[in-house]
């Protein structure tokens, strides 16, 4: 239809003597309404994330803890929910302070509004907005997957409201709000590999060991209570990281295929990979393995999505299958209790991914991006090496400094019984599950 | 009147009530437990960790019956349970004092 | 917004020899691929709520009723999907007559096509139709939660149809549909305050009065038998209303985004308020707290979505929060058994957002909504209240009349051993699980 | 893009003296945004009714197959996501070779980027691609329902991974990549009833021939273990549907619109045909019936949903559910065991549906259709028996072939004992559910 | 020490319950269980076709109790699970040795 | 023969089996129950509403052992299901008058 009304323009305009707006100008900021379609909608797929991380989370864990877990990520959601929009963006996005943090002039979402922003010409402001909000929800829910079984509710709802306000604001300001590591640096992270995904898994690190493991870690076994729904949270990760990737682009159209495509390619590899290096190592495929390979595929492709070819996402996601396999299968070496393996496959697999940006990164993908090593550009590693370090560091300390502090304020830890009889009875007062009558 | 209280393998409840029903039982309870024996458990993986179960899922069937048919109720269960593979259970019998149908009040075998 | 860069074209093509279509000629209705394409999405988003809402209510009964309760979702939509086509549609969008109800002209969507229609000039009819199809579908899905675990299925099939016939339908028209409390009162309902929530909970006041309690209400413990399932289904409440209420705005663009932010934000605060006061109140943070919060938001903002600021979605969804949760927690109080609480959430929420929007509206968001009284104009606050009243005071009384004659013909309620075997198999001849095999 | 599009027109009318493209021309293919962004949200909602699948499944199943059951959906995501980008894709949609199977130029996606294709000019070729990928993903999936609780994974793997090689592309290469059904003979099949659900369901009539009935089948009750579970996956695959037949428009706009429009009203016609049946028969409507005949509709549709009439759409619907209820209650009759009536529902749903097409189709809703016989074209019917009754022949002897030579190498069938144990713990090493600790 | 064990109607639960702790019952013990009888069973449809099943959910109740109590839970028990229709279950008792609260380590009657 | 049933809090079911298993106890079973006693039940909230549970999730584990074992199995239960706090559990402990090992058809201590 629209072409329709285009060539009728066009043919009127051969008559015509002005221009409206010249070629040397700046690309005018309109919305566009398909653009801004797939924004909306990749801003939904990304908030289903995070239910649906509370689901792989809740399935792996035992029956007396499957609220505690679960409500662990829907309470993300719903506080990060109002942090956002109160300051959390403008920290993260508002106008650069030296390179190290927004400043509050977008407090509230104060000017921000349904035209569009220099971030993303093509749509509202506010969906912009509400897209990054997305991801700031599902950072600290993931980080819960380290402590579940034993966290005291109102220490990681009191956590959570500082680290997001201390730790992924600035890191997220650096990487992606005109900080110092993505516009100064030039290190590249599509969909957040480092944001999101180092990030919470560095947080996890700290977290597991200031606060010990859980009671019987190691001696008694702790089996999951309900796997498939730990499957079914896989698959709307899944689904929802089409969002989280593909609409990283920001726009309709080919970068965000290619993204899609690297990332449903990627996981896919690193779901058979992981798989099948269970069955030689353990005898058996498992379905936890098949849908843990998955997220580690989807977690490694996500910083190269957009700069990657399709060939490149299978070896991509190959890689984050071995690797990360072999991160969790030695977790019982290590002395922490990380539960549900938030370092071994967001840590390991970020980690990678970002590297993997580093050596599979092209330009003949995405102009706005860089070659990486193997298309002859040493330069790009490097740089991917320096921020990955960096965000290790900085959130390690910020972390752990937060973590001390909520323990002096709240404890961070149930106590032995509660720990024992299970955290929906004893913190919310609450039975998962009842089937007698 | 005797409780015989069988311990048998889960797939095996069909083949074992039917042929209970065919020797004239008429009421029995059964429920779901775990068993712990000479069959070993098995192990499971966990992200390429493997850890032992030890407990195995059983069906257990408990029937009060008058006295004199306990022999026959053992046989019926002995032949119809078994594999011939460890773990094929139990069966224990024990004495019931005392028995009461509750729709009706009546006690003793005629409750049965 | 492609519109304007259009208009602007056109504008200049004034100067030149031929104009295409004057300026003051009424917009042209051609399909726009952006609009249609979230359009599109959003009557899937919606879709999925009804099953999501079996989900949300099924996880409450008791196992006994768990397939009982989700089918009545799963069977609402299934029925309403035709119904809807051949004569719900029609009578609820097809040509006014005097303001009451649409004409038959549209019956089995004759004249319903490819074509935009005027109801939203930018997408194909058969988008409209189906979307609001959608909103047809959930409406007498929600009443279902009211007698849960007693009512006959017969009953509820027949209920539902004759409901959706004379109570949807007519109300449906009145506020969208070119009747009297939308076109002429001019009240906001911006995505289904009104002929959503309050239509729904004002039936289930009639439904709970004619029906009856539960055997055992008050006395026997009658506790949610999955909540994990309750929290899936709130989850994808959530993530379909981002179509329920940012799809209200019918295209893809400014409007679509703000709304999709309100109610973000709303929801998100609803929760957390309902979750601190059950914790003050009761002593711990439960997680059907948190959910329930939630959906107590998405009520809340239905209306008032595409006409408030983020920041008054935030007051909006506290107070939401508080007076749900209040309502709910005195219901034992009175002697009626709303078996799942859609007299609390969806009547006290949906009464309390068609109220906000008189308060918090403001043309400065949307300049086709109206200011409210914080914005200077109390009319408006008079002008919702009149469309709540005589939405209570229609609906309950046709209901009610429905509801006795549905009782006559077929009988309301399941036999007393019916009720304590259980719904599912005493009328569906089913069991819900079987976890021994 | 638009933008640029806009800046182009701009550009050349400065210069006024040429056309930019005359009216004759073929379209140019330029990517436009909403179709991009709706075919994007297609392609992720496929996706998501693989999973979806895989619960429907598992549901019904015993519990001690539930992981067995649902993993195999989810290998075939994990397995034909790399399959499809490497030779999948190529054989399918490459150029063609005689008619009868696409050449290798493609492999490994070469030559495959963000521009448009012939097969889709608005959107680019890779969204082309993975769309297409979602379907070959499904499709092997399907067939696990018949051979459910008894095959060997290994042997599922590897028969699948060959018959999506040898049977699906081939299939899908003759329908929609220019083979000798769609392009030559001129068969209709808008979203896959030949090439997806008669494909899928001939499969499994080799797949029950060759593997044997369950031990125990038609003795022992086999009940499904988890309903909710399988009603889920019914709401999501009729969600995700929508994807699948409306995204077979390939664009956003009338044609999707009718396609949305025809799946939605068929599947509930369909669910209520078949509880309504079940109800008379059996006397009760059960859950599993409503959502078996949702699903029964969805497969009828499929063929037809961009042909035909939102009425029509309601008597396919009525026809499905009636022709297919008929069929899965027959099976017990035929002395195959076909677990979970992949034939049943699938190879007669599909049949009906492509035979419906014949009958149902018009111009009038899709230019690029034909009529049916009820529209006065007799030989579009014919057309669809021919299409159907090779699609029959080829596909039930490469099958066969393929599964012995799977038996052959690795044996199709687990042993009596880990049948009698479950896959669960047999196969994969793992427990479903842990309802103690 | 007798143990009673009675089978029940789940819905009668809460009832049975409330009766025995009016009678002064401090401690008991229940469970899911199937139980087979003759209350036949109930056929159940899948994708239509009927098959029967034998098993019936039941509630058991474990309680032991001193010998002098014995009648009086069974009394109880009788009065409150009963509807009057099959299936309503049964009450069996037997002996009980010995008994040990685990807390305190007492023995006998004192431990119940 | 004897059969020993101990009511035990859910989280010491691990430490009790081994503990027998120490001991070498060879076979047992285990279910889950739920009690009602001197613990008093627990309340739980629904949408701002309290409700008192009345009957706690335990574990009973069963066991049938010669004569000669029962006080150590009763001894070691104390020991290791034992946390000092209201709830910790019972043991029972009756006659078994049969036993069978289904696998062999042995009867007596030697089926155990
Ligand atoms: N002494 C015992 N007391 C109670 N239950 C027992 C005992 N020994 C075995 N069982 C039950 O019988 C089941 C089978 O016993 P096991 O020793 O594995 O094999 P088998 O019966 O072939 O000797 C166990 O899983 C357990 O449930
Ligand atoms: N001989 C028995 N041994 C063990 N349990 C029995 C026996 N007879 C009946 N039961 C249990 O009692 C329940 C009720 O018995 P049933 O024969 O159906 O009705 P009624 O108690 O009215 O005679 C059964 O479902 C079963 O659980
Ligand atoms: N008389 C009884 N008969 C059967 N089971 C009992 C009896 N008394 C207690 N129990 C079981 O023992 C458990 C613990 O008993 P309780 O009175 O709570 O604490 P304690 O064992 O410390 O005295 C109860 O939950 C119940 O399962």
């Amino acid at each position: 239809m629209r072409k329709f009304i285009l060539l009728a323009l066009v043919a009127l305009t051969l008559f015509s003597a002005t221009a409206v707006f010249g070629a040397d100008a700046p690309a005018p900021k309109v919305v566009n309404s398909g653009d801004t379609a797939w924004m909306l909608v990749s801003t939904a797929l990304v908030m289903l994330m995070t239910p649906g991380l509370g689901l792989f989370y809740a399935g792996m864990v035992r029956r007396k803890n499957v609220l505690g877990t679960i409500m662990q990520s829907f309470a993300m959601l719903c506080m990060v929910s109002v942090i956002w929009v109160l300051w959390g963006y403008t920290l993260s996005f508002g106008p650069d302070k030296g390179g190290v943090i927004g400043g509050l002039e977008w407090f509230g979402l104060s000017g921000v509004g349904q035209e569009p922003s220099d971030y993303a010409p093509t749509i509202p402001h506010l969906v912009y907005m509400m897209y990054q909000g997305m991801f700031a929800i599902i950072t600290p829910a993931l980080i819960t997957g380290a402590f579940a079984e034993r966290m005291k509710f109102s220490a990681m709802m009191l956590f959570s409201a500082l680290w997001l306000t201390f730790v992924y604001s600035p890191l997220c300001h650096w990487v992606w709000g005109g900080g110092w590591i993505g516009a100064k640096l030039g290190a590249l992270d599509f969909a957040g590999g480092t944001v999101v995904h180092i990030n919470s898994a560095v947080a996890a690190i700290a977290a597991v060991i200031v606060i010990g493991k859980r009671k019987g870690y190691g001696k008694v076994p702790m089996p999951p209570h309900n796997l498939p729904m730990t499957i079914t949270g896989a698959a709307l990760l899944w689904f929802g990281w089409f969002g989280f990737n593909a609409g990283s682009a920001l726009t309709s159209g080919g970068l965000a295929s290619v993204a899609f495509v690297t990332t449903n390619t990627a996981t896919g590899m690193a779901a058979m990979a992981w798989m099948f290096v269970e069955w030689v190592h353990r005898g058996k495929p498992t379905a936890l393995g098949i849908a843990s390979g998955a997220v580690a595929g989807l977690v490694a492709i996500t910083p190269a999505a957009g700069f990657v070819t399709p060939m490149s996402a299978i070896i991509i996601g190959a890689g984050a299958g071995v690797v990360c396999y072999t991160a969790v299968s030695l977790r019982p070496k290590f002395g922490y209790d990380d539960s549900l393996d938030v370092i071994g496959v967001h840590g390991v697999g970020g980690t990678w991914g970002a590297v993997a940006t580093g050596l599979f990164a092209t330009v003949a993908v995405n102009s706005a991006g860089k070659d990486g090593l193997f298309y002859g550009n040493p330069g790009l590693l490097l740089t991917q090496l320096i921020a990955i370090v960096s965000t290790y560091v900085f959130v390690f300390i910020a972390s752990l400094i937060l973590l001390k502090i909520v323990d002096m304020i709240v404890g961070l830890r149930v106590s032995e019984e509660d720990e024992a009889n299970g955290l929906d009875l004893a913190v919310h007062g609450e039975n998962g599950y009842d089937f007698e009558t | 009147m005797k409780k015989i209280e069988a311990i048998i393998k889960p797939f095996k409840l069909e083949e074992v009530k039917d042929a209970l029903s065919a020797i004239n039982i008429q009421g029995m309870t059964m429920l779901e437990v775990k068993g712990f024996g000479r069959q070993k458990g098995h192990t499971e993986l966990y992200r390429g960790s493997e850890y032992v179960v030890d407990f195995i899922p059983k069906i257990k069937i408990e029937l009060v019956v008058a006295d004199d048919m306990v022999e026959g109720v053992i046989k019926t269960i002995e032949k119809t349970a078994w594999t011939g593979k460890i773990g094929d259970g139990k069966i224990f019998v024990s004495s019931i004092e005392e028995t009461m149908r509750i729709r009706t009040g009546e006690r003793g075998e005629i409750a049965l």
